[in-house]
C-alpha cells in the first residue's frame, strides 16, 4: 500500500466519532480530575456533527475540502478550549492538501504538521504543558522522521501512535501551564490530560482504519 | 440529581425559549444560538456583545437590553461558544458603528472569540475583544492561564453597555472596558457544589462540614479547602484577598487595527487603598438564598469602612453563577466618576433595571 | 447544615443590617425589629405594612420603598413577628392616613396582627388588616386554617402599595387588596426540604429521585409526594392545578370601623377561564437557579397560550422564597385595567425596582 | 395551706421558663412532625424574657400585675400562633384578680377559666379541634369541680394536672382542624399537639412548685 485513499479517510473520520461516543466518559471522567468534566461532551458533540455530515464529506474527493469541512465542523459545534484547537487542526490540515484526493506518508506528515502549528499558534502553547500538543508533536516527529527513512504506511503509522502514546503518558507527570488544569498547580501531576488523550484516540483510529488489525 | 429540566440536550434552548416568553423586549436565534435586543439600535452605535459557557444565569443573557448589552452568545453548559455564533451575531447586531466582545479570561472564550473577531475583521466589521480576569484567587499569571473572569464581568457591561448607548465609539468603549477591567477584583467560595446537567453527579466532592475558598464559576479548585465557618470569616477572608492583592500586571491580547493582528498589551491593576471608593458585588452562587447574602454584605461593609474604602455602590444578589452551587462572592470595582456616571445610567435587561 | 450565618440568635438582626448597609433607602429598627422608609411619606397617605415569620426573603423588608410597602416587620425565621412589632411599627410609620396591615393566612400572623390592629384602632389609628390566602394546594377551608398565603403576596403588595402612592385612602387600599387577593391562586413545590437554621436539619425528608407537590413556604407537606420528573410535567401540575380551582370562597375577618371590632366577610374567588388576562410570577424557592425558572416559565407560557390565557405581565424570580428549599411556585393573578395600572406604576425597593 | 402565694406564682413561673428549656427540644420535635418545628424554640424564647424579669416581677405584691406583665412579655417575644394565645391567657387571667396577693383555688379557677377563654376568643377554636384548648380546658372543668367539692389546694392541682395530662393525651387520636398541623388533615392523627404539650408542662411544674414532691 503506497498511500492513504480518500473513502480511508472518511472511514478514520467516521470510526473516530464512534471510539470518541465509546470514550466518553473516559474523556470527561480524566477532565473532571483537572478540568471542568465536559471533555468527552464536547469531543461528542463535534464528531456526532462530523458523523451528521459523512455523506456530504464523503461525496468530495478532494481531500483539502474534506478535512477543511471537518474542521469547519468542529469548530462550529465543539465549544470550549477543544473547539478551536481542533478546529484549526483540521482547517490547518488541510492546506497542505490542494487537490489532493490521497495520501502519502509525506502528505499526512506535512499536513498534520501545519494542523500542529495551527493548535499552537490559536492556543499559544508548546510541548511540555500538559496538553493535546504532546501527543501530537511527537506523533509528527514520527512521521517526519519516517518521511526520512521512506518507512511503509503501516510503519509510518504504527511508530507515530507508538509516540503519540508515549507522549500522552509523558503528560502525566507534568504540571499544566495552560488551560484549565493550570489552576491546579502541582496538583495537577498525577493525571493524564484530557486533550492529549482524545488526540491518542483519534490517532488511534486513523491507523485502525489504514491497517486492518491481523491484515 | 434534582433540577427543573426536561431533556438535556435542550437544556439551554428551553431556558432561552422561557426568557424570550417573559421578555418580549429580546429576541432568540436557536440556530446558531444567541439572544439580542428586539429593538435595533442607533446607526453607528457599537454593538457590545459577550458570551461564555451557559450555567451563570442570569449572566449573559439576562444583561440584553438598553443601557447593557446588544446581545449575548450562551455556550453548552460551563462550555465556551463557538465562533460561529459570535460571527452570526455580531452581524446580525451590529450597525456600522464596530463590535466589542466582552470576554471572560478562559482558554476556551478567549480562542473563540479570537476567531471570530478574526472573520469579521477580515469581513471589515471592526471588532475588537477585551478580556476580564478579575479572580484574584488565581495569583500567579506567569504558570497559568491567568486570573478568570467573574465578578467584575456584570459591572463592565454594565458600565460600558451605557457608555455605548450614550455615544462612545469603538475605541472609547474598549479603553472604558479595559480600565474597568484594571479597577475590578473578585473572589468566591464554595458551600456545596454544583452538578452539571450531562454529568448529573457534583463537579466536585466536598464534605458536610467543609467549604472551597477561592473557587471559580464552574467549581474551579480554589485556594484551600477548610473547615465551614462563620459568614464574618468567610467575608473577611474573601474580603482580605481582594485588598491585599498587590499591583498585578498581565500580558492581555487585543485587536490591532493598524496592523491588522492581534498585538500584546500589558495592563497592571493597581492595588486597592484607603480612601478609594468602590463599587461593590456581593453576589450568590446560584442556590444561596438572598438573606445570606446580606449577612456577607453586612461585614464586607464594615470591614472596607474600617479601612476607610467607601462602597459608593452596591448590588447584592446572583447575578454571575454556577448553576445550583451555594455560596458567595465579593467583587470590588474602584470607580471614579467617568464609572459612577455610567453605573447609575438606565439600564433595561431581564436582570438588571433601573432608571427605566 | 452550611450557611452564610453567625451565631444563630443572630441571624435576623445581621440580615436587616445588611440590607441597611446596602439600602441607605431603608431603615430598621431592632428593639422591636421592623424595617421601615428611610424618608417620610406624604401627611395623609395610607401606611401599607406587611410582615411575617422571616426566611422568606426579599419578602417582605426587600419590598419596603417607593411605591411598594412603608414598612415590614419581620418575625423570628417561620414565626410570626409579635403584635409589639406592628405596634410600634406602625406608630413610626403611619401619617394620619391610616394602617393597612396586608397579612398572609397563618394562624400565628392573623392573631398576631389582630392584636396590633386591636391596639393601634384603641388608640384611634385607623387600621385594617386585609388577608392573603391564595394557595390552591389547600382545598378544604371547612376542616383546616383555610389556604396559605403564598406568591399573591408580592404581587398585591406591589399594587396596593402603588395605589396608596397614588392617593387611594384606607377604604380604597383595602378594597383593592381585598380584590388583588380573591383574583390570585398560587401553587408550589419542593426538590429538596429546607433548613431553619435553630434546627440545623432538613425540615422533611425527602428521597433524591422524590419531589413533594404543594408545598408551602415552610416545607409544609403539599398534596402529594411523588417521583422526580420533567420540568414541563411538573409545570404542567401546578399550573393546572391553578386554573382548574373552582370558584372559592371562604370567610376572612376584617375590622369594622362602625362596629369597633371584627366583622366576618365572605369572600369568593371566581375561577380562572379562558380570556383572562394574568400577571404571572414565576418564583423560587430560595435555592433554586433563575435558568431552571425559565424552563418553567416556558411551559407556563405555553399552557396558558393553548388556553387563550394572556400572560400580560410576569415577573421570574425568587420573591417569596423558603430559606435554602429548592423549588418553584407559580401565581396567577387575573389582571384588569386598575390592577395592570398599580403593577406598572414606578417602584423603588431592595427587591423590586423599576420605573424609577 | 389555705392560698397560693405571691412567692409560689414567682416561682411557678421562673421553674417553668427551666422545664420550658429543658423540653425545648421535645417540643420542637413534636412540632416538627404536625407543625412547622418551632414551638420549643418559640416558648424557651418567651419564658427565658419572663426569666430575665423574673425579679421585676417579683417585686409586685399583685398578682394581676404579675400576671398581666407575664402575658404581655409572652405576647411580644414568642411570636407565631403560640405567642398571642399564651399571652391572652395570662392577660385575661389576670382580669380577675384585681388587688389580690395570694389565690384561693376559686381564684385560680376563675383566673384560669378567664386565661382559657382568651385563647378561644383569639384562636376561634374549641376543644377537639387539636390543640392546647384540649389540656387547658379539662384542666380548669377540673377546678371548678374542686371549688365545688371545696377541695384543698393539693387535691385540687393534682385533680386539674391529671386532667391536664388525659386531655393531652387526648390530642393524639385527633385529627387538627386549627392551626398548622390542619393542613394534614388525617395524616395530623396519632401525633401529640405540641402546644397541648407545652400547656400540660406549664401545669405540672404548677403543681410541682405549690406541691413539694414527699411533702
Ligand atoms: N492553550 C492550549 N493549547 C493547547 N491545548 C490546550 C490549551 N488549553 C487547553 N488545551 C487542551 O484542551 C483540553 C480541554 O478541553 P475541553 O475540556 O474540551 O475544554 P475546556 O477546558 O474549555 O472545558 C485540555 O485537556 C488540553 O489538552
Ligand atoms: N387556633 C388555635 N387555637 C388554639 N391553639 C392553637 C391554634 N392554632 C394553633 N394552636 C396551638 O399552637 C401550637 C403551635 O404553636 P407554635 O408552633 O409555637 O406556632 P406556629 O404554629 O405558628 O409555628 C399548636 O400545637 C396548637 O396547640
Ligand atoms: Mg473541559
Ligand atoms: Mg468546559
Ligand atoms: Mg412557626
Ligand atoms: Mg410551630
Amino acid at each position: 500500500m503506497e498511500t492513504i485513499k480518500q473513502a480511508q479517510v472518511i472511514n478514520w473520520l467516521e470510526k473516530t466519532a464512534h471510539v470518541i461516543g465509546e470514550n466518553k466518559d473516559y474523556l470527561t471522567k480524566l477532565d473532571s480530575d483537572i478540568g471542568d468534566a465536559d471533555h468527552g461532551f464536547n469531543m461528542e458533540r463535534g464528531f456526532n456533527k462530523v458523523l451528521e455530515k459523512i455523506n456530504e464529506l464523503a461525496a468530495s474527493e478532494d481531500l483539502q475540502a474534506v478535512l477543511k469541512n471537518t474542521g469547519m465542523t468542529l469548530l462550529s459545534s465543539i465549544g470550549g478550549a477543544s473547539g478551536p484547537l481542533y478546529g484549526s487542526f483540521f482547517l490547518q490540515a488541510a492546506l497542505p492538501l490542494e487537490g489532493k484526493t490521497e495520501l502519502t506518508v509525506e502528505d499526512l506528515a506535512n499536513s498534520f504538521g501545519k494542523g500542529v502549528d495551527g493548535i499552537k499558534a490559536r492556543g499559544r502553547a508548546s510541548k511540555g504543558e500538559k496538553t493535546m500538543i504532546d501527543t501530537l508533536e511527537p506523533a509528527i516527529d514520527a512521521l517526519l522522521l519516517s518521511v526520512k527513512n521512506k518507512d511503509s504506511i503501516e510503519t509510518a503509522l504504527s511508530n507515530m501512535l507508538a509516540a503519540a502514546e508515549e507522549g500522552m503518558k509523558f503528560t502525566i507527570d507534568m504540571i499544566a501551564t495552560k488551560g484549565r488544569a493550570s489552576y491546579l498547580g502541582d496538583r495537577s501531576i498525577g493525571h493524564q490530560d484530557p486533550g492529549a488523550t482524545s488526540s491518542f484516540l483519534i490517532l488511534k483510529t486513523l491507523k485502525e482504519s489504514i491497517i486492518q488489525p491481523n491484515s | 440529581m434534582k433540577k427543573l429540566i426536561n431533556k438535556i440536550p435542550d437544556v439551554i434552548t428551553e431556558q432561552m425559549q422561557g426568557m424570550l416568553a417573559a421578555h418580549p423586549e429580546i429576541e432568540i436565534s436557536l440556530e446558531p444560538k444567541y439572544i439580542k435586543r428586539a429593538s435595533a439600535t442607533r446607526k453607528g452605535k457599537v454593538a457590545i456583545i459577550s458570551g461564555g459557557g451557559s450555567g451563570h444565569e442570569p449572566m449573559h443573557g439576562g444583561f440584553v437590553g438598553t443601557g447593557m448589552l446588544d446581545a449575548a452568545c450562551p455556550g453548552e453548559v460551563f462550555t465556551s461558544p463557538t465562533p460561529d455564533q459570535m460571527y452570526e451575531c455580531a452581524k446580525a447586531t451590529q450597525n456600522e458603528g464596530g463590535v466589542l466582545f466582552l470576554v471572560k479570561n478562559y482558554t476556551g472564550d478567549i480562542m473563540n472569540f479570537e476567531m471570530a473577531a478574526e472573520m469579521l475583521n477580515a469581513e471589515g466589521i471592526q471588532t475588537q475583544n477585551i478580556i476580564i480576569d478579575d479572580d484574584v484567587a488565581v495569583k500567579d499569571s506567569l504558570y497559568t492561564a491567568g486570573r478568570r473572569g467573574v465578578g467584575t464581568t456584570v459591572i463592565l457591561e454594565k458600565i460600558v453597555g451605557a457608555a455605548a448607548e450614550a455615544g462612545y465609539d469603538l475605541n472609547k468603549c474598549a479603553d472604558l472596558a479595559r480600565k474597568v477591567n484594571s479597577r475590578g477584583r473578585s473572589m468566591g467560595m464554595a458551600l456545596t457544589s454544583c452538578i452539571v446537567p450531562a454529568a448529573g453527579k457534583p463537579n466536585f466532592d466536598i464534605d458536610e462540614d467543609e467549604i472551597e475558598i477561592g473557587v471559580g464559576i464552574h467549581g474551579e479548585p480554589g485556594r484551600k479547602r477548610i473547615s465551614h465557618t462563620t459568614a464574618d470569616e468567610i467575608t473577611q477572608m474573601l474580603t482580605t484577598a481582594i485588598l491585599e492583592d498587590k499591583d498585578y500586571s498581565r500580558i492581555l491580547r487585543e485587536w490591532s487595527f493598524s496592523n491588522n493582528g492581534w498585538e500584546e498589551k500589558e495592563l497592571t491593576s493597581d492595588a486597592f487603598k484607603s480612601g478609594d471608593q468602590m463599587i461593590a458585588l456581593v453576589n450568590g452562587m446560584g442556590s444561596t438564598p438572598i438573606s445570606e447574602l446580606y449577612t456577607v454584605y453586612r461585614k464586607l461593609h464594615e470591614i472596607c469602612s474600617a479601612k476607610k474604602i467607601t462602597l459608593a455602590r452596591n448590588l447584592v444578589g446572583s447575578y454571575i453563577t454556577a448553576l445550583d452551587m451555594q455560596g458567595c462572592s465579593v467583587t470590588l470595582v474602584r470607580a471614579d466618576d467617568e464609572i459612577l456616571k455610567f453605573w447609575d445610567a438606565p439600564v433595561l435587561t431581564p436582570g438588571l433595571r433601573w432608571g427605566v
